[in-house]
């Protein structure tokens, strides 16, 4: 039995053909995938959806009635709830707030505060996520805040929940919550759009699959059983694959990047490791585990207290991101939308705004070389674009990923690289691209450290991996040790306090 | 006993020199007979209520003010009566809600109007001293019309002017958007510009800062100065800096008021009011002495400034 | 040691600052904790309390109004001129408050509907609302016909004046409404994040039109209060207004970059740029050295007040 | 009918839109278009047109700086004062153009060293420097010794008064530095995302304060021109200039969030501006509707760039 339908939509911005009739329809209590590269037009159709942006054209039918919303409440009312790509929560607010944000209980306009607290306490307990409703959200860590995006779609009696790439910033443990209240709610008759680029999930969860191809239905797979990996890429992509991963064995030169006894106000823990020539370090650790952090402080983003960071033997005391990208060691961070993308300002600029220093004599701009630079990076990572002179915020999540990515791989005379969930919501296709750049780096003599949440990453990609757990390290594997359960367990807190009381 | 005696002295707009003068002549009756003088500018209504509040607070006995707005008679009557303060008002007189004047409050002061015409009587008098044919000349009148004061003190100029005989269609409107120098220069240049056929001119405006913009402008479009007639209200640094320059300018004179009197005889008339309860006397007009550039040092001498 | 600096950054450190500030004030500066004086100073920043209360909203949902200056100015004007020809102060009140928000509204509806930056807006209106004053008033004071006008701003309850009480029932109404209203948390979340919040279906549109409706009608108020006190309706009036309320609010820490608002703050900031300016004429302060201090008070309170959330943030 | 909106909604919108009105103002207005008038036009937005070149920097960053109406009056009376006592035009002139450079690197540094809300932060120099203005002349008019100061305005090259041409080069050498040089680029992606930019390696402390360190540095060559001009220091000059100077930045396109500003915009918000004042005086507009009418130009300027911005969006 149909209960959500989608017609005919169509969507286009300036330049753009951002959806183009697209179809498909989702039976009552099933979970749908939906998957296409970046830039499918995935995520806009989940705006259109969720009331957020009104389509050119098309309808969308819920338990067989026409809806006619045009704005984020009508579809409130009609029982459409959107979990964006984006996090799009207030700071300054506590989490109790923001979870009933729009929806306040009140009486006469008067906000009943006990039991604006109370519900999400007990609401939070029973689903099972581990948040205090008064924490300001400004205080907790990207992973927190994404679990407070979930537990806000949860939270609602709603028809239908849209997810976009929910899990983009969360590691396993947290996934697995979310993937029981998915569960849960799907017994409960729930209809679920699910938007991820991670094959595993898709099998995992969901019951159909749609896939599209700029901005047009690629193909649609009303049972998923009935499909196989190989199949979903190659239609998604448009050609076969293989292996995303495909690791090259190098030989290792001396130590590059030492760090040790390294720590700050956000990771109280000292701590250091060590990276050599042309090696791929991958650090893996649930949310809050402190990679980031460590990161940062290695960067010189957060204000280090103490430590020492020698790359090829040479102390580099660097205490400010110029400083250590004047000494040869970048950083790509984690959070792209407040600390990538320069909003306003075209994928161009976005690409040169560190490298140009090389090709600017006397601080003059070479404008033909900063093209070739954007074009060859647009190219080579495909981001999805009228031109390079597009203003970033209008790129899609995962294409405005590879355009940060594109800026720390174009700098010139870099020693250590740092790459903090460098495939964000980015495609398969261009995952295996990345790998690639990243190999011919290393083998170039670079070092590299990659962080990230995605274990069949971490695991494809590196040649040793660090795990990290509680601002700890906690254990290190070489890649002929890497195994699956092992990593996992050290990166569990509970597991590892067992170990070491 | 002096020494108890503390005497407000509130003023609209304490930046500028005319005011500052008023002050150092007031703080001069102060010395000489040992009371506290409390200085406070007042630039709108609101603080004016303040200031008053603020005095009664201190312990004065009495005020002096030069209001920012007549009008606010009333208010400041009945806010003096509260906080039992002597009251008397300096340069400005105070009207009641009808317009008229408040008789009951001791004023000195010169009006407005009256001083608008003597400038009038001035430029008209150079008129015909240079035998200009008035039907050629062009008057610029730099106008700040949100100002009561300064609408009065233009108003003056033009009356004498026509009873001259200068022909009002000869009067050009040169609104200056604030009250500074620039503000005239931008505002003179664009009459100078529209009119650009008439040779001769003349300036009269608010203060001095108003006619140097005007003569500023005529400078910057190649009058030469012997063409042009501005005389200024204030007699200020700004207007003795054109007398001081080597050549003539175009700024022919300008009227001194006294801040000495305004000051020193206010501040002195309030002092024996509280301390000898010797009333001052209602109504104490003074009048304007033309300064030009070859008699500034004397007029300035006589009316007791340095 | 650490336990001061704890007190003083913490979350109610204005206010110890305040109150330590307070009490030495009152023990140095003669006259200064007089009744009288105190009542006069209340009085004092009756205008900018007033203004103030709606200010916090403006800037907690990320706005910024700079036309409150003139719409006191030209609220008080209406109220004076259309008392006069009614011959009813209540019709004529009525009047000027329905001005009052008038303008706000379409300020509002500008920067709402048409996404205009809300300085521009506003610094336009606040040209165009000036302008309105000066010609309905002719560029001259308005007298009022009726002395019961003035006992607006004369009488007093238990010894206060009624201004002082007006100021103090909007604290407590806009106290009230900011914390614990559903008007309040929106407007806190449309500064914090404006796309979050519209995305979870606040109205931002309407929230915006009648947050500057209310900072409208409150100017109102301010504007009959004021031109109860000088007793008259003057077109000149409460002039660089939008400034100081300003001021007094990002004093009282409230973010210009939204979100972030509390009533006790910006009392706070009202009563210190109030305390400041009294106890500098109380002093005896000359005019010129009275620019420097009153910047060096402003920056000194910010620098403070950002020297403790530094603090608190890490 | 499409593409007549196309061109008036495009890139250039703002330059076509401003050449049509050029032209019917040329052609309805008498004594517009006469050589005299427009010198005068040209002149009356010299100062204006100056200050507007850094702004442009300042608000491109994300910045604001309200400080410089103060600092162009304080530079002028240093320039006056020193030239005066030094008796060396050239000696004065160096000894003005550095405290303003001084004043804006004070500025620079509280705000980016201490994280100080800018506004806050130029509010409070607005009136120290004002302050000071007023104290080392005495609130008084300082007079020129030297005449040959006179000649910085007066003289004339090809018959186009000098402050014209000095305008004219800070505007190409400011539309360089903006476009064409990583100082300019670096400053937009600051306004457009300072925290990115601090990552991608930009040092955001110290652009900031070069920033305003060049701010002040430019207000005091405004500052000379102006006291030039009017023959004399003046303390209370340049008032609310800073509201009028960031009314052309923002008419020329400069947004207010950061990251998007172009000199040609700020060239055409300037001239609007003088014209739209130049235009008022030869119809001769009463004083009180020009406010209204300024008020009225401002918000149809923006409005229109919006449509423009909000077209391009969709
Ligand atoms: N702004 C903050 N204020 C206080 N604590 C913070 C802040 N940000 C992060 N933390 C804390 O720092 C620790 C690590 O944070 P974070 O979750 O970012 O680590 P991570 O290993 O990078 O994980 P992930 O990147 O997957 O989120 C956590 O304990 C978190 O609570
Ligand atoms: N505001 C906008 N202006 C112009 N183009 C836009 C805008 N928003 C999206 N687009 C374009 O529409 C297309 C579809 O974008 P969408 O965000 O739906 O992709 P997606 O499938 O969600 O990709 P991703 O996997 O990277 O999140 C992209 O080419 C994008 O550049
Ligand atoms: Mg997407
Ligand atoms: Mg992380």
């Amino acid at each position: 039995m149909t209960f959500l339908s989608v017609q005919n939509i169509s969507k286009s911005y300036p330049g753009v053909k951002a959806l183009s009739d697209v179809s498909f329809s989702v039976e009552k209590g099933a979970v749908h995938g939906l998957m296409g590269e970046n830039g499918a037009g995935k995520s806009t159709l989940i705006r259109v959806l969720s009331g957020d942006q009104n389509a050119d054209g098309g309808a969308i039918y819920i338990d067989g009635v026409k809806q006619d919303y045009t704005s984020v409440r009508d579809a409130f009312d009609a029982g459409v709830i959107v979990i964006h790509q984006e996090l799009q929560l207030v700071p300054e607010l506590t989490v109790a707030e923001n979870l009933w944000l729009g929806r306040y209980p009140s009486r006469a306009g008067v906000v009943d505060t006990k039991q604006l607290v109370a519900s999400v306490s007990s609401r939070l307990e029973e689903i099972g996520i581990d948040l205090d409703p008064n924490a300001k959200v400004s205080s907790l860590s990207l992973g927190a805040r994404q679990m407070v995006e979930i537990a806000k779609a949860v939270m609602m009696e709603a028809r239908v929940i849209a997810l976009d790439e929910p899990t983009s910033s969360l590691s396993s443990r947290e996934s697995e919550i979310l993937f029981d209240l998915i569960a849960r709610l799907k017994a409960k008759g729930t209809v679920i759009l699910y938007v991820s680029h991670r094959l595993e999930e898709i099998f995992h969860l969901c019951d159909s699959l749609t896939l599209l191809r700029d901005g047009r239905l690629a193909a649609h797979h009303p049972k998923i059983a009935d499909v196989s990996r190989e199949q979903i890429i190659a239609e998604m992509v448009g050609r076969e694959l293989g292996n995303i991963w495909r690791w090259r064995g190098r030989t290792l030169g001396p130590t590059r990047l030492e760090v040790s006894g390294i720590y700050g106000s956000t990771l109280p823990q000292p701590s250091g490791f060590s990276v050599r020539q042309g090696e791929i370090l991958g650090f893996f650790g649930l949310i809050g585990a402190g990679r980031s952090e460590m990161m940062r402080l290695i960067y010189g983003a957060d204000k280090r207290h103490g430590g020492k960071v020698t790359i090829d033997g040479v102390d580099v005391l660097p205490d400010n991101p110029r400083a250590s990208i004047n000494a040869g060691l970048v950083l790509c961070p984690e959070d792209r939308k407040h600390d990538g993308i320069i909003q306003g300002r075209s994928i161009e600029e976005n690409i040169a705004i560190s490298s140009r220093r090389h090709i600017s004599p006397f601080g003059l701009l070479q404008l033909r070389k900063e093209a070739a630079l954007a074009d060859r990076f647009i190219d080579r990572l495909k981001v999805r674009t009228p031109s390079r002179r597009q203003d970033i915020v209008n790129l899609s999540g995962g294409n405005q990923q590879k355009v940060i990515l594109g800026r720390w791989l174009s700098e010139q005379g870099v020693k250590v690289l740092i790459v903090d969930e460098p495939t964000r919501g980015v495609d398969v296709g261009a995952k295996s691209e990345i790998c690639d750049i990243l190999y011919e780096l290393a083998e170039g003599g670079m070092a590299i450290v990659v962080v990230s949440s995605e274990l069949p990453e971490v695991m494809g990609i590196s040649d040793r991996i660090i795990v990290m757990c509680e601002g700890r390290l906690a254990g290190e594997f070489t890649r002929d040790a890497f195994q699956e359960s092992e990593i996992l367990t050290l990166a569990l807190p509970d597991k590892n306090a067992a170990k070491n009381p | 006993y002096a020494a108890d005696v503390k005497i407000g002295f509130v003023v609209k707009q304490p930046e500028e020199p005319w005011f500052q003068d008023e002050w150092k002549f007031a703080q001069k009756a102060a010395e000489e007979k040992g009371f506290t003088l409390v200085e406070i500018g007042a630039p709108d209504g609101e603080k004016v209520q303040a200031a008053i509040d603020n005095l009664g607070a201190q312990g004065a006995q009495g005020f002096i003010i030069c209001v920012p707005d007549v009008k606010l008679g009333p208010g400041i009557v009945a806010k003096a009566a509260a906080n039992d303060l002597k009251l008397m008002t300096v340069d400005d007189r105070l009207v009641s809600a009808d317009g008229e004047p408040i008789e009951g409050v001791p004023h000195m002061g010169i009006s407005a109007i009256k001083i608008g015409e003597t400038v009038g009587e001035s430029i008209a008098a150079e008129i015909k001293a240079r035998g200009w044919d008035m039907s050629e000349v062009g008057a610029i009148r730099v106008s700040y019309d949100q100002l009561p004061t300064a609408v009065d003190r233009v108003e003056g100029a033009i009356t004498a002017l026509k009873a001259a005989g200068f022909p009002a269609e000869n009067i050009y409107d040169a609104p200056q958007a604030k009250t500074d120098t620039e503000a005239a220069l931008n505002a003179a240049t664009t009459v100078l510009n529209q009119h650009a056929d008439v040779k001769k001119w003349i300036a009269f405006g608010l203060n001095d800062e108003a006619v140097l913009g005007a003569v500023r402008a005529t400078e910057s479009v190649g009058i030469p100065a012997e063409n042009v007639i501005g005389v200024g209200i204030g007699g200020a640094d700004s207007a003795i800096n054109e007398f001081k320059k080597p050549n003539p300018t175009g700024f022919y004179g300008t009227l001194i008021i006294s801040p000495k009197r305004h000051g020193y005889e206010t501040a002195l008339n309030m002092y024996e009011w509280i301390a000898n309860d010797k009333e001052p006397e209602k109504l104490i007009l003074t009048s304007g002495s033309l300064a030009l550039r070859d008699n500034y040092v004397d007029v300035r001498k006589d009316l007791g400034i340095e | 040691m650490n336990s001061l600096k704890k007190i003083l950054l913490g979350d109610q450190g204005l206010v110890v600052i305040f109150a330590v500030a307070f009490a030495i004030v009152s023990l140095t500066v003669p006259n200064f904790l007089s009744e009288r004086n105190i009542l006069g100073l209340l009085q004092s920043v009756v205008t900018i309390g007033i203004v103030a209360c709606t200010m916090m909203f403006c800037l907690a949902s990320r706005d910024f109004d700079l036309s409150v200056g003139s719409t006191v100015a030209f609220t008080g004007m209406i109220a004076v001129i259309a008392s006069n020809m009614t011959g009813s102060i209540i019709l004529g009140l009525a009047i000027a408050l329905a001005s009052g928000a008038l303008v706000g509204a379409v300020n509002g509806f500008v920067i709402a509907c048409f996404r205009i930056n809300a300085l521009i807006t506003t610094l336009a209106t606040m040209q165009i609302v000036r302008g309105l004053a000066l010609i309905v008033s002719d560029g001259r004071a308005v007298g009022i016909n009726d002395p019961g006008f003035y006992q607006l701003a004369l009488s007093r309850f238990l010894g206060i004046p009624t201004p002082i009480w007006v100021m103090g029932a909007l604290f407590v109404v806009f106290g009230f409404l900011l914390n614990r209203t559903v008007f309040g948390k929106n407007t806190l979340a449309i500064g914090g994040n404006p796309e979050a919040a519209r995305l979870a279906g606040v109205n931002v549109v309407s929230m915006r039109i009648w947050i500057f409706a209310l900072q409208g009608l409150i100017c109102a108020v301010a504007g009959i209060m004021l031109a109860s006190r000088i007793t008259s309706g003057q077109p000149n009036a409460a002039t660089g207004l939008e400034l100081s309320v300003i001021s007094a609010c990002v004093l009282g820490g409230v973010s210009l970059a939204g979100g972030r608002a509390a009533m006790t703050g910006v009392i706070v900031g009202v009563m210190i740029m109030g305390i400041a300016e009294n106890v500098m004429n109380l002093l005896n302060i000359q005019a010129f050295y009275q620019y420097v201090v009153r910047g060096l008070i402003l920056l000194g309170a910010v620098l403070l007040d950002n020297l403790r959330s530094s603090a608190s943030r890490r």
